[in-house]
């Protein structure tokens, strides 16, 4: 296999397989896995804007606690939540790395003629462990909850119905299409020797694109077929499937609630 | 019986220009079981749209059930399975596929949970619910499909080859749940084994788009001349049996032409052959 | 380019919501218009190959490659309330599937990829495509993908949570996106020429306001 | 003869953790016309990839002609079908897909228009060449896929049921041109009928992944006990025959037993019978 239609297949061979390692925690018996995934959803978004809003280390290390927390309850190993969400804090703290000299404050140490200031650091750390804390939430919240439970979720908490389906019909074709493309490059390498240039690469990057499109869009025409056949001219109305909020489920609200009133009290107290 | 589809002269060319069937005229009635046959390419899936409503032909008209020319109409009362399931299982899971006829007829949420647990058992798809229908192997996609038409329980069910991938032992429990289905039955397929046990009459397309008959199950799948006129072959029991035993005596099933051979058991006896 | 929370100001963050809850809102109903409710999941099966065709690596010269956005070329595929609709999917699958960005900041990243994205290119190519049809979709992806870098710079540049002000911010955003939208621009057009060849009648000689995905716009 | 696949220890698991394969070893030697079979979801297709090097194994090891484990290696010598041919045809026409394999292994233009104007000609895709491949029937989809496997003449095929939808002509005529194949073939399906005339040696796939046998066509085909603990049903000869006439005289394909048939004529004869 050659060049970087190879890479394709590795990029999509990667994504499916955090997608299902994701559902692989996502099915083990934890905290949040048990939650309502209305509960769920709004719980860690709660908890994501409680960061958000915090402007103190202090509150954003007790966010990273919590998190932690929730994570082992959920049976979703810390290193695998680490791994997950390092990267990204960690490319935004080299951007904002810059700001340790630039930022006015005490002098804590001279490196090269440049002051590194105790504001500077401040924010440096604050800034980094705010961006970590929200990407480990995200990261729980796929970890924890099977995308067709935020999907009902979504459903239930009144998102346009045409929207949801929208979401749900892209998540169904998806994995489809992802196949079909790894196929249409692997069937295509397959029968194909021999390294291709920068030009031979585009050429075929374009065919395969467009032929995909262009499957793409015949596909939609047959699946329309299908969701007429079943739904007649009615919007699609599945069953619910929310149940009661158990104890459970209300604690974590409480908690989530609590967090959040507390960050925005502490942020905007004198 | 009155009729419960009923089209004339049914015209369609697909927007490149292939013109995919010309000029049909077919009338289904209430109950009957009929065969749609006829080679690959010849129109089969295309005239199964066209009287399902889901797409609308160039010329010709369909009528519903003698009252109306709009399927959407009538379209809970219709079963149209698409040829590919990747088509017809458009949900995040099986179950969710199964359920969602009944849950768009408005059906009560036990009653729809006692119908889909009963197909699933009977179409080995029990433990497979919770799967997405794109992590499936290819018969459990075409299992899955016919699972979701007869859970909305329509009263004529047009199935377009709903057997290509499935094995044997599924191929046999679709056939019964498609046999006891009290309503209308219409199969498409290119392949005729499958036919006698389902139809009673069939109809064959010709390769350019057009009917080549309309007659009992009997009369078509005997006729070589007419079977090799449209490009298809005989039942294997009707290539085994033609010309050895008058043409009503042939068998069309695998059972019939197993009692006739237990019958002339002796003549086979390889001691007494030679 | 997903922004990640902790990036921007709650306030900030708010008025996004808003923003592209509005759009989104809009495009709803413009969409139930357009298709009527029952036909509208449909969009979702075009949503998932434009995702898709995301993870489709295009060579580019040093030896490494680029990817597709594909916001423009929704927006010119589907017309702008269809597109809108089809890359909020996309994105709200990044953010719960994959984990790109962040909850509180996906009303961002939808502001930023799914509306004005789509909505630039989609006017881009309007207004361009008299002049030259494939010239006009490079420009529509090249313009849409550094106008959606402007917003996130301005977003990110008016937010305390940020260090660096917008003066910084937005040049840094533009001027790097402005480069990687050829490739971006390069991409919609190479696509687009391929889809307009094939099946004209899916994206020529139609009034621009029609959709043109199938069963969606026939 | 030398070996040419040889899988030990094969296992997979999907990422959801759906175990297809279980420790599986099967060696395909040059020439050999093999028949995989089993139900459905027994793991065909997972052990078709899984040789074809389309999927890396969660465990196990093929080794190609051997001297490499990496299929990559020797990709032009592996003619991998998959199931669905929607997945297997990417350009922009059919003829343009058959040609795909010939151009990039250098064939000489005239040759490959020659060799894609024959397999044309013979799977019937002659008016079809300028079309694109999704708008074909699905009978005429899976003959322009084997069409295309077979362009560029690959020493090992390994074809997932590659006669789901077409109709009885074109069977004959795929199955010709397999047989015909100078290499080594390796049939994966879970319908028996089309065995005996392709296969000379049958691996069973249970319904759990592994094994069940591994053994001449004759001996699997016949014996009844074996292939229902897989799930599986003999083919239409041998449930016709089966106990009538021994075990090792049983007809396997239609055409022996018409023979066979022919030679009992007089017992059949309906005058005669009663
Ligand atoms: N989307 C399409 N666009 C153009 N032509 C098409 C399209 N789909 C099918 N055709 C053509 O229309 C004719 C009839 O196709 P149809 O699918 O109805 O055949 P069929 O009898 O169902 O065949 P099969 O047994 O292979 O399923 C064929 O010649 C086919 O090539
Ligand atoms: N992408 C997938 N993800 C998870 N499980 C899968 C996936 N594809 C197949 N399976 C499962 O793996 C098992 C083997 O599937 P495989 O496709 O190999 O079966 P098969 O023998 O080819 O069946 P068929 O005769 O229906 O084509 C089945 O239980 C199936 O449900
Ligand atoms: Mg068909
Ligand atoms: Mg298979």
């Amino acid at each position: 296999m050659s060049g970087v239609l190879a890479r394709t297949v590795e990029t999509i061979t990667g994504a499916l397989r955090a997608v299902f390692a994701a559902e692989r925690i996502a099915d083990a018996d934890g905290f949040l896995q048990r939650r309502d995934p209305r509960v769920a959803l709004c719980a860690l978004a709660a908890l994501a804007l409680g960061v958000v809003l915090t402007r103190t280390l202090g509150v954003a290390l007790c966010f990273a606690a919590l998190t932690a927390a929730l994570a082992r309850l959920s049976a979703v190993p810390l290193r695998r939540l680490f791994a997950r969400s390092a990267v990204v804090p960690l490319v935004s703290a080299l951007v904002v790395l810059p700001q340790a000299v630039l930022l006015p404050g005490d002098a804590l140490l001279r490196v090269a003629g440049l002051a590194v200031t105790d504001a500077g650091v401040a924010y440096v750390l604050l800034f980094t462990v705010r961006v970590g804390v929200g990407v480990a939430l995200l990261s729980l919240l796929v970890l924890t909850t099977p995308f067709s439970a935020v999907v009902a979720a979504l459903r239930d908490l009144r998102v346009p119905v045409a929207l949801v389906w929208v979401v749900a019909v892209t998540y169904r074709y998806l994995f489809l299409f992802f196949d079909e493309l790894q196929r249409l490059v692997l069937a295509r390498n397959s029968r194909t020797t021999g390294e291709t240039g920068l030009r031979g690469g585009w050429r075929d990057a374009r065919r395969i694109a467009g032929t995909f499109f262009l499957r793409t869009l015949d596909r939609g025409e047959r699946v329309g077929r299908g969701m007429r056949a079943r739904g007649g001219a009615r919007p699609p109305s599945p069953y619910g499937r929310s149940r009661r909020l158990d104890a459970g489920d209300c604690a974590l609200l409480a908690l989530a609630g609590v967090a959040v009133v507390a960050s925005g009290v502490m942020r905007w107290s004198p | 019986m009155e009729p419960v589809i009923d089209a004339r002269g049914l015209t369609h060319a697909y927007p490149d220009g292939t013109t995919a069937l010309r000029d049909v005229d077919v009338t289904i009635r209430r109950g009957e079981r009929v065969a749609v046959v006829g080679a690959n390419g010849s129109g089969k899936s295309t005239l199964q749209l066209a009287l399902g409503g889901l797409v609308a032909p160039s010329a010709g008209e369909v009528t519903y059930f003698g009252e109306t020319t709009d399927a959407e109409a009538v379209r809970e009362r219709l079963g149209v399975l698409l040829q590919d399931p990747d088509d017809y299982l458009f949900n995040t899971t099986v179950r969710e596929d199964i359920e969602y006829g009944p849950a768009q007829l408005g059906l009560p949420r036990e009653r729809a949970e006692r119908r889909v647990a009963a197909l699933a058992d009977e179409l080995g798809l029990t433990d497979l619910l919770e799967r997405p229908p794109f992590r499936l192997s290819g018969g459990e996609k075409q299992r899955a499909a016919v699972a979701s038409v007869l859970a909305f329980d329509p009263d004529v069910l047009l199935l377009d080859e709903p057997f290509g991938a499935v094995d044997a032992h599924y191929r046999a429990r679709i056939r019964d749940l498609v046999t006891a289905h009290d309503g209308t039955v219409v199969l498409f397929t290119p392949s005729l084994d499958a036919v006698p046990e389902i139809a009673e009459r069939v109809v064959v397309v010709d390769r350019d788009g057009t009917l080549a008959a309309d007659a009992p199950a009997r009369d078509v799948l005997t006729d070589r001349d007419l079977l090799s006129d449209v490009g298809l072959r005989p039942p294997t029991t009707v290539r085994l049996f033609a010309g050895l035993v008058d043409d009503d005596a042939i068998p069309l099933t695998v059972a019939a032409a197993r009692d006739l051979l237990d019958d002339a058991r002796s003549a086979l006896d390889p001691q007494r052959r030679r | 380019m997903h922004i990640p929370d902790g990036f921007l100001d709650p306030r900030v963050a708010g008025l996004f919501w808003l923003g592209s809850g509005v759009a989104i809102g809009l495009a709803v109903r413009r969409a139930r218009g357009e298709l009527g409710d029952e036909r509208t999941p449909l969009l979702g099966v075009v949503a998932a190959g434009i995702f898709a065709a995301q993870m489709l690596n295009w060579p580019i010269p040093g030896g490494t490659s680029a990817h597709f956005v594909g916001g423009a070329f929704a927006g010119i595929l589907l017309g702008p309330s269809l597109g809108v609709l089809a890359m909020t999917a996309v994105v709200t699958i990044q953010a719960f599937v994959f984990g790109d960005g962040g909850i509180v900041a996906l009303g961002a990243n939808l502001f930023a990829m799914a509306v004005v994205d789509v909505l630039v290119g989609y006017a881009l190519f309007r207004a361009c495509r008299g002049v030259h049809e494939t010239g006009a979709a490079a420009i529509a992806g090249w313009g849409a993908i550094t106008v959606s870098a402007l917003v996130v710079g301005l977003g990110v540049g008016f937010s305390s949570a940020f260090a660096y002000a917008v003066g910084t911010t937005v040049p840094i955003m533009v001027v790097g996106h402005a480069l990687l939208g050829l490739v971006e621009g390069a991409i919609t057009a190479a696509v687009y020429g391929y889809v307009a060849d094939a099946r004209p009648d899916l994206v020529l000689g139609r009034s621009a306001d029609e959709a043109a995905a199938p069963e969606v716009g026939a």
